[in-house]
């Protein structure tokens, strides 16, 4: 079975949660792969979000907001713009690549650019395949068998 | 009555926080008048043995200090663990990685050759790595192993309370002492599990004295590069200080000093990365809209992970780089 | 001040000890010719034209100047004894012996009964060096940029070694005072079109700030006032029989306190410089509507007059419609009143003038009320509608004749041929577009403007005249292309909602804000600059920041600005996040 | 040069005592005449030569050369006046300069081909005092010039110099002061003749300070220099003038506006005030009585106007130099509005001589109205040119034939012009008859058309304004038979117009017109209409003139017509010029007399005359421009000018009648 990545979405409220509402009203078909997170406004995704979402598993985090000027806050958007910025900063660092971050302006009524956002995300997520946290979690057992392993 | 016993440990650590013990000055002896000190290697000779030998929840108190990554500070870790009744996080490095942490960028391969083959202070050619088994006439040789990923004490074993700080203050030890001491001569009821002692809620800026205003940052500079303002906020200087992201109670002695806050209190209690925080409280002061400048504009923070993460990347939310 | 008694023709007057002869007398109503006196400036008694006999006890007489003799008791003077006429009869002569026949000199030739001077020495000058433009310069604007240059016959008025002057303000009093006209000011703008500066009046420096303004007061603009550029002048004030002159008024700035604000800033007019086909800019009789109305406008530039640039009626004129609007190139929206505003046009110039009037139209949208009415009307009124958009205005240069005229390229669609129509004047009708500094505007109010920076409503259909930002309302055109009607209509609804919003008391609030939790905020003061509404304030005796959730729209961005965790937005609260997170991960 | 500062008045006579003490009366001093026009003939070299053959002999103790101010006989410059013999020599050059040191000053001997000699009675004359020239004059003014260097204040107190100042300050009230200049008489000497005193007087009531003394330098008229010898020979006499007026009117502050054309007169009025300033008498606490006051010298461009009282005030300001109406008097409101007391320096430089010598002395010199002396300059057609002194009410006949010696070349007085180019024009004698035959035809006799010769007219400020002239600031142009009048007329209204400052109608219009008529009427296109016009414009401008420029500006041509209306009318209606000077109307030719002798040839700047030596000559009327060059230097009065078109005739008929000269004909020339 091929590999079907798995996409946190964090929309904002004013334009690309409607325009994702308005895709889905216009029947739209695009990739199940995104699941999504309503905030009311871009500014509001934490680095941490995006953080956690790679720690809980997710192949790709794609951040959709109001274009420039259209922010229902002014310019939540800019500062988001920003902080993407700066997490993709983190995130090369941390060996992950920053491709897998994706921020983009959808409004309202671009309910077609919506669309097309996902199912182009998913396949460049698809494309860089599945990213697997190493050595995570502490296991008692591994670091144990490994210890008496070593203990010989 | 018997006196209470007290156990201190190093792991993986630089000793600071022994040392960071022993300035409390005049109370170390109250503390020795107080306690029955039965394990403290650093200040004494003790044997693994005698501890093994000890009952279950012996011990009252274990002040814990240093990383762990290795089956030495793992084993260890556990066996205080079972004998002590109170186990305590004692310092960066048990809390959440600190220095030795910074591994977590690398791994012990790259490590081990850099150390014993590559590093410029060594001679050419040579290829003497230690094992952790080595057959001599006499028997095997054992060196406990080194990990590849370094881990916090809370991650390995079950951690009462939690006592941050690269090293933790004196003061804040000593006041430390004085409540435990408290406890158990008055039998005042124990913080709950799982608290922050030496330490309050708030974050660095609580207790700098720097004023601050409106931060606006168009270019990030390193300390070497300007003669500070005494007065006021480094951020807004254009430092990067994790002061706003970084517990209090070491009095923002370094702030003081002029020196940004390198993060060593660790992150407060209500977030859950103080990498990502710094980050994201940076990423919004910087006064652009344009994307290429904001770009241009991150460029000058040197070495962004090191910076954001020194004290706190195995506790972290991915813990370690991925290769 | 000492009285003194004199005598003026046989009438007997009291004036201040050491007034004027000249001044006495208009008091008692004699006029006294004269070429270089001004009220307001020290008497020059240079044109000895005001000369009259002065007579003195013990019988002596002579001439004397009326503008500078001073009175004193006693004093009997005489202002038209035969020496007298003779004398000014006589220095009026020798003037227009050497000068031009100017107007000033003829009419008071006229007035003393001279036909022809007796001489003429053939040389023409037409200053009569009065020295008015050099002492208004010198006594009362104080820029000292002129001067009598050379002197006897020789003598002239410049300025410092006859080049432009730097000291110099330009503000024409010496041409204004000029009687001879010897001095012009540069005239940049000789034309009968004003463009670009639609001025009504002319820019003078004591005005009303516009027409029917409240209060209907004259203020002084500083800009051309003379007293502001050299501390000078200050004729005004000394005009003024009431005091009411106050040059130290300056605009002043109150704050208000408001619960609503009604935003009705307009629109502007669209610029067709860039629309190079249209040649507005390069020809000049090429006009804006704006630029017509002005003209049109009875008290503008023309009088009301409809006239070419050269101030010839126009004998056929175009008027091209959506210049700018319903256009890929400039704004995809129709301006909506271009269409009517340009039938009102045809409906003036066939009223003013006998020029044939050209519609040429890309549908004619007369919608409203009485609209359709008045389009049928003007067909009736003989105007032509052509439907087709022009495609350019290019001159007419074939023939001699049709030099300056101009020839509208088009498209008739209706009959499906290619047209060109020669036309006097072409005005276009300009789109209406935003005003160019809305999106700053809209800033200061936290309201956002659309793509084509009118302000966006809450909702096109349920608050039409409700913003994004609480108690913030729109009104008119700055909230997209209207006529006046629907302006008004609208101005009306905003007024009621301001009102509702007075009449309840209180305001409803959103669930969802921030909230700081003082247990955990140290006082970094990240967050207060972040909100864009100002929701945030630092509270001083606590040292910690504090949100007024009155303020606050729930926009997170102060949250995740919190480097601290300090700052939580109700119903997006990290843990729900990080929650879902989890949720649609596991 | 005194470097010590006089604190009393006592030490100043202390000082003078020394000085004469000092002073040998028997040294020889050489006394050049360094005045301006000297200077022009060549005294530097003179004095340079003095000055060498002195050192060579090293005789400098023995002899001073000395470098004296203006002696007036300008005509016989350079004067070389040799102490204490009196020895006057003229036209000195600098080779007799050798020669009067060896012969004179070291041998005692005269040289008499240096001496002046009377041209009447061709008789040798020793003494400056016995040459007619100066015999008449009355050196009031000029004394002290010729026995002065200016540069030296102690020249100026041994010959007792700022004796009256000192005797002014101590022993009299400024009231004193002014009344004794009103009692003595004294005339402005710049023109206008106003009572010097009365104006002191109404400059003293007025009560703001601070007050300021002016002295008048700025002399503008052309042929006028004696403000300005005076200035360049012995400017101590002006300041201590300017002093006393100071003290009387109350002022501490003066001003001497002096052109700078005067290079010389500034350059020594400046060593002379600082002279004074470092004797004490200038600046403050003067001669210890606590009266303070000093001079500034400022520059003039050289405008006429500026000579106008307010014109001048403009000009001190440092604003441009145009008068303003005098409805109220400089004395009141003058420089910066404040009370001004203005005098010209022939004025001031009276003064000390009226405290010295007292108001009686003063008035007894003179006529009625007008005490004292005058100084004039005569230039023109008169033998002797210069400055002269003469005491008010002489005549015209003493001061043109006496002093100034008649006319040169045996041409006959014409007239006088006075008071510069606002004065008039006065006939004294005239070769024309005096009513023209044409007048009788238009009935246009009027009672000027009297002839009448003024040579005996005494003259003073009154006597000279009654003529239809003025006094003016003295010059004195005389003109021969060869002045046609029309042309002075439109001359002196040329050079008014020109330096009219342009301000008011009747002057800067006016004249124009007038000037225009002139030249009409000088180029034969006059009508009998344009005289009347002229008089007309005339009264027009003296009565409504802004400033007394104006107000006299016509005076040379309504003094002309009142004297010469025959000759306008020659002009306007037989389109002649009787003096042949109107070249439109002229033409220049050459009768019979003419004895070949080839002046007038090579004279001529177009090459008109032709001829052989010892043959005609013929003027070549195409090429001729009527210069009048030939006609200047003919020595035979053989050119002829005459009406305009005619010279052709007369050359035809003098070809008829010429024959070749004698061998001797310059006997019955002479």
């Amino acid at each position: 079975m091929s590999f079907e990545p798995r996409i946190v979405g964090f929309l904002c409220n004013w334009c690309s949660y409607t325009g994702a509402d308005l895709a889905g009203t216009a029947r739209m078909k695009y990739a199940p792969n995104v699941m999504t997170v309503r905030v009311m406004c871009t500014g509001r995704v934490d680095p941490g979000f995006v953080l956690d979402s790679f720690r809980a598993g997710a192949d790709g985090v794609l951040v959709c907001g109001c274009h420039f000027g259209d922010c229902h806050y002014v310019e939540g958007n800019h500062k988001c713009m920003r902080r993407i910025a700066i997490t993709k900063r983190i995130l090369k660092g941390m060996g992950i690549q920053p491709e897998r971050l994706r921020l983009e302006w959808v409004s309202a009524s671009e309910g077609a650019r919506f669309q097309e956002v996902v199912n182009s995300f998913t396949e460049e997520i698809r494309g860089l395949g599945p990213i697997r946290l190493k050595e995570w979690a502490f296991v008692p057992e591994q670091v144990e068998a490994a210890a008496a392993a070593h203990g010989e | 009555m018997a006196k209470p016993k007290l156990a201190i440990y190093w792991a993986a650590s630089c000793g600071g926080c022994d040392i960071a013990i022993l300035d409390i000055e005049g109370k170390i002896l109250e503390v020795a008048d107080f306690f029955d000190l039965v394990f403290w290697p650093c200040a004494m000779d003790f044997k693994y043995d005698d501890v093994r030998k000890m009952q279950d929840k012996e011990i009252t108190l274990t002040l814990f200090n240093g990383a762990i990554r290795s089956d030495e500070n793992y084993e260890i870790a556990k066996l205080l663990r079972e004998k002590s009744v109170v186990l305590c996080a004692f310092g960066s490095c048990a809390s959440e990685g600190c220095i030795p942490g910074l591994a977590n960028f690398t791994d012990k391969q790259t490590i081990m050759d850099y150390v014993y083959k590559t590093s410029p202070s060594l001679e050419p050619g040579n290829d003497v790595v230690p094992q952790t088994n080595v057959k001599v006439p006499e028997g095997t040789l054992h060196i406990p192993n080194l990990w590849n990923t370094v881990r916090t004490l809370p991650q390995v074993v079950d951690v009462d309370y939690i006592i941050p700080g690269c090293p933790p203050q004196s003061n804040q030890i000593a006041a430390v002492i004085d409540a435990v001491v408290d406890i158990l001569k008055n039998g005042k009821p124990l913080p709950p599990k799982g608290t922050v002692l030496g330490a309050s809620d708030k974050c660095c800026c609580d207790e700098c004295k720097r004023q601050r205003n409106v931060k606006k940052i168009k270019k990030f500079i390193r300390p070497f590069e300007i003669v500070t303002d005494p007065e006021i906020c480094l951020m807004e200087q254009g430092m990067v200080c994790l002061g706003p992201a970084t517990r209090s109670g070491c009095g923002a002695k370094c702030v003081a000093a002029g020196v940004p806050c390198r993060g060593c209190y660790g992150l407060p209690s209500n977030i859950r990365d103080q990498g990502a925080s710094m980050a994201s409280a940076l990423a919004s002061v910087i006064d652009s809209i344009d994307e290429a400048e904001v770009e241009r504009i991150l460029d000058t923070v040197a070495d962004p992970l090191g910076t954001f993460y020194r004290f706190s990347l195995p506790s972290s939310m991915l813990r370690r780089v991925q290769q | 001040m000492d009285k003194a008694k004199i005598t003026i023709d046989g009438q007997q007057i009291e004036v201040d000890d050491g007034s004027y002869v000249l001044e006495a007398a208009k008091s008692l109503g004699i006029e006294i010719p004269t070429l270089c006196y001004y009220p307001y400036m020290v008497p020059y008694a240079a044109c000895r034209i005001c000369c009259v006999e002065a007579h003195g006890a013990g019988g002596w007489s002579k001439i004397v100047t009326a503008c500078n003799y001073p009175v004193w008791d006693g004093l009997e003077i005489f202002t038209d004894t035969p020496r007298v006429i003779n004398a000014r009869r006589t220095n009026l002569e020798m003037l227009m012996a050497n000068c031009a026949p100017v107007p000033v000199l003829q009419r008071l030739a006229e007035q003393l009964g001279i036909t022809e001077p007796r001489w003429k020495t053939g040389s023409n000058y037409t200053c009569i060096l009065c020295g008015l433009c050099v002492r208004i310069c010198d006594e009362v604007v104080g820029a000292h940029a002129l001067a009598f240059i050379n002197r006897g016959a020789k003598r002239d008025v410049s300025t410092p070694f006859q080049l432009d002057s730097e000291s110099c303000i330009l503000c024409g009093a010496c041409a204004k005072h000029c009687p001879t006209g010897y001095i012009k000011m540069e005239e940049i703008e000789n034309r009968y079109i004003v463009h670009q500066e639609m001025n009504l009046s002319p820019n003078a420096a004591i005005t009303l700030p516009f027409r029917q303004a409240v209060p209907n007061v004259p203020q002084i603009v500083r800009e051309n006032c003379i007293h502001f550029k050299t501390g000078g002048c200050m004729v005004c004030a000394k005009v003024c029989p009431k005091d009411c002159i106050e040059y130290g008024d300056r605009p002043n700035f109150e704050e208000v306190e408001v619960g609503a604000v009604v935003i009705a800033t307009g629109f502007d007019s669209f610029d067709p410089t860039p629309m190079k086909q249209y040649g507005y800019g390069k020809y000049p009789n090429v006009i804006s509507s704006e630029e017509f109305e002005v003209m049109n406008n009875a008290a503008g530039p023309t009088g009301g007059k409809i006239v070419m640039e050269n101030g010839a009626e126009p004998r056929a004129i175009a008027i091209l419609h959506c210049i700018g609007s319903r256009d890929h190139d400039y704004h995809k929206y129709c301006s909506r009143v271009c269409c009517m505003y340009s039938l009102k046009f045809s409906h003036l110039v066939k009223e003013k003038t006998s020029a044939e009037v050209y519609q040429l139209y890309i549908d004619m949208r007369s919608f409203g009320k009485g609209y359709e009415e008045f389009y049928s009307r003007i067909l009736d009124e003989g105007v032509n509608v052509i439907r087709g958009k022009a495609a350019e205005v290019v001159p007419s240069g074939y023939r001699q004749h049709e030099e300056g005229h101009l020839i509208v390229r088009c498209e008739d669609t209706l009959i499906g041929k290619y047209r060109e129509i020669p036309v006097d004047m072409v005005i276009l009708s300009t789109a209406l577009e935003a005003r160019r500094d809305a999106k700053e505007f809209g800033r200061k109010f936290n309201i956002s403007t659309g793509a084509d920076g009118w302000f966006i409503e809450a909702h096109p259909k349920l608050a039409p005249v409700s913003t994004t930002t609480e108690g913030i309302f729109l009104a008119g055109a700055c909230q997209g292309a209207k006529d006046i009607p629907d302006a008004v209509a609208q101005g009306g609804a905003a007024a009621a909602q301001a009102m509702k919003l007075m009449a309840q008391g209180e305001v409803m609030m959103d669930a969802a804000y921030a909230v700081i939790d003082e247990a955990f905020c140290s006082g970094c003061k990240m967050c207060n600059d972040m909100c864009p509404y100002t929701a945030i304030s630092f509270d001083d005796a606590k040292k910690v920041s504090v949100v007024n959730s009155a303020l606050c729209k729930g926009c997170g961005t102060c949250v995740a600005a919190c480097p601290a965790g300090a700052i939580m937005a109700r119903h997006f609260t990290d843990e729900q996040i990080y929650a879902q997170i989890e949720g649609i991960l596991a | 040069m005194s470097t010590n500062k006089l604190n009393s008045p006592a030490e100043l006579v202390a000082l003078k005592e020394r000085l004469e003490k000092n002073r040998n009366a028997n040294k020889t001093v050489v006394t050049v005449c360094a005045g301006t026009g000297c200077m022009a003939c060549g005294c530097d070299a003179v004095l340079k030569t003095f000055r060498e053959e002195c050192a060579n002999d090293r005789l400098e103790n023995e002899v001073e050369i000395k470098a004296t101010g203006c002696h007036g006989f300008c005509e016989r410059g350079p004067l070389v006046v040799v102490h204490p013999l009196g020895v006057f020599y003229q036209r000195v050059k600098p080779a007799d300069a050798k020669l009067i040191w060896e012969q004179t000053v070291k041998g005692g001997h005269l040289v008499n081909k240096l001496l002046y000699r009377d041209p009447q009675s061709n008789q040798i004359v020793k003494n400056e005092k016995d040459i007619p020239f100066y015999k008449k004059q009355m050196r009031i003014i000029f004394g002290k010039n010729g026995f002065m260097d200016p540069t030296a204040i102690n020249d100026y107190i041994l010959l007792g110099g700022y004796q009256a100042l000192a005797m002014a300050l101590t022993k009299m009230t400024p009231e004193q002061i002014i009344d004794e200049v009103k009692k003595s008489g004294l005339r402005g000497r710049g023109g206008g003749g106003f009572p010097t005193g009365k104006k002191w007087a109404t400059c003293r009531a007025v009560k703001v300070e601070p007050k300021y003394t002016i002295c008048n330098a700025d002399e503008g008229d052309p042929g006028a220099f004696m403000d300005r010898s005076l200035l360049e020979g012995n400017p101590h006499q002006v300041i201590e003038g300017m002093l006393i007026g100071a003290y009387a009117i109350g002022s501490h502050e003066g001003f001497v506006y002096v052109r700078n054309e005067y290079p010389l007169a500034v350059k020594n009025l400046t060593i002379a005030i600082k002279a004074a300033r470092d004797c004490g008498f200038l600046g403050e606490n003067i001669l210890g009585t606590g009266f303070s006051f000093d001079i500034e010298i400022s520059r003039g461009g050289g405008a006429f106007v500026c000579g106008e009282s307010t014109a001048l005030m403009a000009s001190l300001e440092g604003k441009v130099g145009e008068p303003r109406a005098k409805y109220i008097h400089t004395v009141e409101s003058g420089l910066w509005d404040k009370p001004s007391n203005l005098n010209n320096v022939e004025t001031w430089a009276n003064v000390p001589p009226i405290i010295e010598r007292g108001a009686e002395w003063f008035a007894s010199i003179g006529t009625d109205n007008s005490k004292g002396t005058k100084v004039f300059a005569l230039t023109g057609k008169v033998n002797n040119t210069g400055l002269v002194e003469v005491p008010m009410g002489i005549t015209l006949r003493e001061i043109l034939y006496d002093i100034g010696g008649g006319v040169p070349r045996g041409k006959k007085f014409k007239a006088v012009q006075t008071g510069g180019p606002s004065g008039g024009t006065l006939i004294v004698e005239t070769a024309e008859p005096k009513i023209h035959a044409s007048m009788v035809a238009y009935g246009d006799l009027r009672d000027e058309d009297e002839a009448i010769s003024l040579l005996d007219l005494p003259v003073d400020f009154d006597e000279l304004t009654r003529a239809g002239s003025m006094m003016g600031s003295g010059g004195m142009i005389v003109m021969d038979e060869d002045s046609c009048m029309v042309d002075i007329a439109r001359y002196f209204i040329h050079f008014l117009t020109e330096e009219s400052c342009g301000k008011c109608v009747p002057c800067r219009e006016g004249l124009v017109v007038m000037l225009n008529i002139l030249q009409k009427i000088s180029e034969g296109k006059g009508t009998i209409e344009d005289i009347e016009y002229l008089e007309e414009l005339s009264q027009v401008i003296i009565d409504t003139s802004l400033c007394q420029l104006g107000g006299s500006a016509p005076n040379p041509v309504r003094s002309t017509i009142r004297y010469f209306r025959q000759e306008f009318l020659a002009h306007v209606i037989d389109k002649r010029c009787p003096a042949g000077v109107c070249k439109d109307l002229v033409s220049h030719a050459i009768d019979n007399t003419c004895n070949g002798c080839h002046a007038c040839l090579k004279s001529c700047p177009t090459n008109a005359i032709v001829g052989e030596p010892k043959r005609l000559h013929y003027i070549i009327q195409d090429k001729c421009i009527q210069c009048g060059a030939c006609y200047q230097i003919c020595r035979y009065n053989s050119i002829k000018r005459i009406k305009h078109g005619e010279g052709d005739k007369l050359q035809e008929r003098a070809r008829e009648l010429w024959q070749p000269p004698l061998k001797k004909v310059t006997a019955e020339v002479a």
